[in-house]
């Protein structure tokens, strides 16, 4: 029992140790970005556009690209917030990682919100956006699909997110070993959810998570 | 001719600006500061000048800071905020502490000057990223 | 009983979504600064190098920014490993802090190393070198010290790691409150270690922890 209680203890410790020290990473690489290279390419990009030269067109394509890389920094800076997924919520966060799928030229995306979702505590954002994401990476590892349809309802007692593709579907009952289903049973156990799998081979999958509050 | 005082953290970025703006025929460098705090150590109120373009993140005295003593001691010197940053929160930060215009660092040297002149001769410059904030 | 499970479950489940969110986060980042942002920087480099132009003075200089930059994103991209800890061990890792902490300008460090610490189990790692930023932190929130000196001994049963200020001090049993220190003797309860500290008004600090194997 006080065994028990030690290596919980532990591995407790053992997560907030490596979590503390990657939120320190992240703030240590948004301040660099931020007074450091952006500022460096900031006067580069000044610079260019008063040389002149017999040149201009690749000096205009070349002012042209640092401008990207400076908008590009500042992208990343912005998504190194480590509290991102809390502050801006679980709908904008899934419209953001179907804006990423989209960019891969793989995926069509659809998002459909038939009333948004009730706010809900922080930690709870935090586990069900790994669940949503556990359930777009199966998308991407194992569906072949082109297609996701993404449905977010809320009729005030129950709120459903429901992610379905067009892919090649799968046996529920006779599915390969992977933890990823698993796991998202044991969460949503957590956060007083539900999920439900309906997929049947060359007939795509859907997950829908139902959340009760 | 307007006079113009650089306040950056950044000793490089106050060089190329500082160099930038002395090719610009209707303005000229008074000093330069290295924060808010340097910048109060350095004014002259016998001296002061037209024109602020000012850093948004520093140590010592921010811009947010330094905008505020500005509008409070010395209303008539206009600011201009110059930062990296493009997010909301700074953008209305600054003008409400009292910049006249916000513009990004890489902004190319063209609308740099155009800016500088709108707010002296208007008393403010909007651009996209002024314009939707207001 | 069973409600203390769960809780803990809970509490465990959040730590992990937050650790595998901001994994993420690095590893996009790093792919991000890699394939992107620092492909385009070699481009501009290439292009100003190829420009010829009246004013080779601030081309040069230019350029030498372009540079700058590209070394300083490649160094980010290093820091971004979230097992670099782990990778490169705790004595490296301390090397790493005291190098960051000269180049404020504000420490003069000295780090001693009698016989180098063995290799211990990555967990091991990571929570020992948490406990030894917050001694690190607390000399540079606290201790007005200009001087650290870190020495690493192993005398092969008993390892120790001494960090010691030459600053300000204060009474151990009359300390603020604060949860550094606190978290400090169960982190090293858990690892097996014990926390020395001696201080004195004015006569610095020194912590030591004491790794039995
Ligand atoms: N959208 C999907 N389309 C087709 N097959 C799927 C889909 N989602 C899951 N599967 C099938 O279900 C199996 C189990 O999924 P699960 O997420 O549990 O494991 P995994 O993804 O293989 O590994 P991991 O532990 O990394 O998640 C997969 O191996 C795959 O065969
Ligand atoms: N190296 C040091 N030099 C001088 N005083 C110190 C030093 N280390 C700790 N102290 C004193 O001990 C107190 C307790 O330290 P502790 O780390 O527990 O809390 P803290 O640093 O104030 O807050 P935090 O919870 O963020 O760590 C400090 O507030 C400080 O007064
Ligand atoms: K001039
Ligand atoms: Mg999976
Ligand atoms: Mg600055
Ligand atoms: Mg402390």
């Amino acid at each position: 029992k006080q065994m028990k209680d030690l290596q919980f203890e532990y591995g407790q410790t053992l997560l907030k140790s490596q979590l503390e020290i990657q939120e320190q990473t992240l703030r240590h690489i948004s301040r660099e970005i931020h007074d450091n290279i952006g500022q460096v390419l900031s006067l580069v990009s000044l610079n260019l556009n008063t040389l002149k030269g017999p040149d201009t067109e690749k000096l205009k394509f070349t002012s042209g690209l640092v401008t990207k890389a400076i908008d590009d920094l500042r992208g990343l800076s912005k998504s190194l917030n480590p509290d991102r997924v809390q502050t801006i919520g679980i709908t904008e966060s899934i419209k953001t990682e179907l804006v990423q799928l989209e960019r891969t030229g793989i995926f069509q995306t659809t998002l459909t919100i038939e009333n948004d979702l009730y706010d809900m505590p922080p930690e709870k954002t935090i586990i069900l956006y790994r669940m949503v994401q556990e359930v777009l990476n199966n998308i991407i590892k194992h569906s072949q699909a082109d297609k996701i349809l993404v449905l977010i309802q809320n009729d005030s007692v129950i709120g459903t997110i429901l992610i379905s593709d067009n892919g090649r579907g799968f046996s529920v009952e006779n599915k390969s070993s992977g933890i990823g289903l698993q796991n998202l049973k044991q969460r949503a156990a957590l956060i007083n959810a539900e999920v439900r799998i309906i997929s049947e081979i060359d007939e795509g999958t859907s997950v829908s998570f139902i959340l009760k509050s | 001719m307007y006079y113009v005082t650089l306040i950056d953290d950044h000793e490089l970025i106050r060089q190329g600006l500082s160099s930038l703006i002395s090719s610009f025929s209707n303005f000229r460098v008074l000093f330069e500061a290295g924060s808010g705090r340097d910048f109060i150590a350095k004014l002259k109120p016998s001296a002061l000048p037209h024109l602020v373009l000012m850093d948004v993140t520093m140590p010592d005295m921010d811009g947010y800071e330094t905008c505020n003593w500005l509008r409070v001691n010395y209303p008539s010197v206009k600011v201009i905020a110059l930062s990296v940053m493009d997010d909301e929160e700074s953008i209305i930060r600054m003008l409400k502490s009292g910049a006249k215009g916000y513009l990004l660092k890489n902004t190319n040297p063209a609308e740099l000057q155009t800016a500088m002149e709108s707010v002296m001769e208007r008393g403010y410059h909007f651009n996209d990223l002024v314009s939707n904030k207001v």
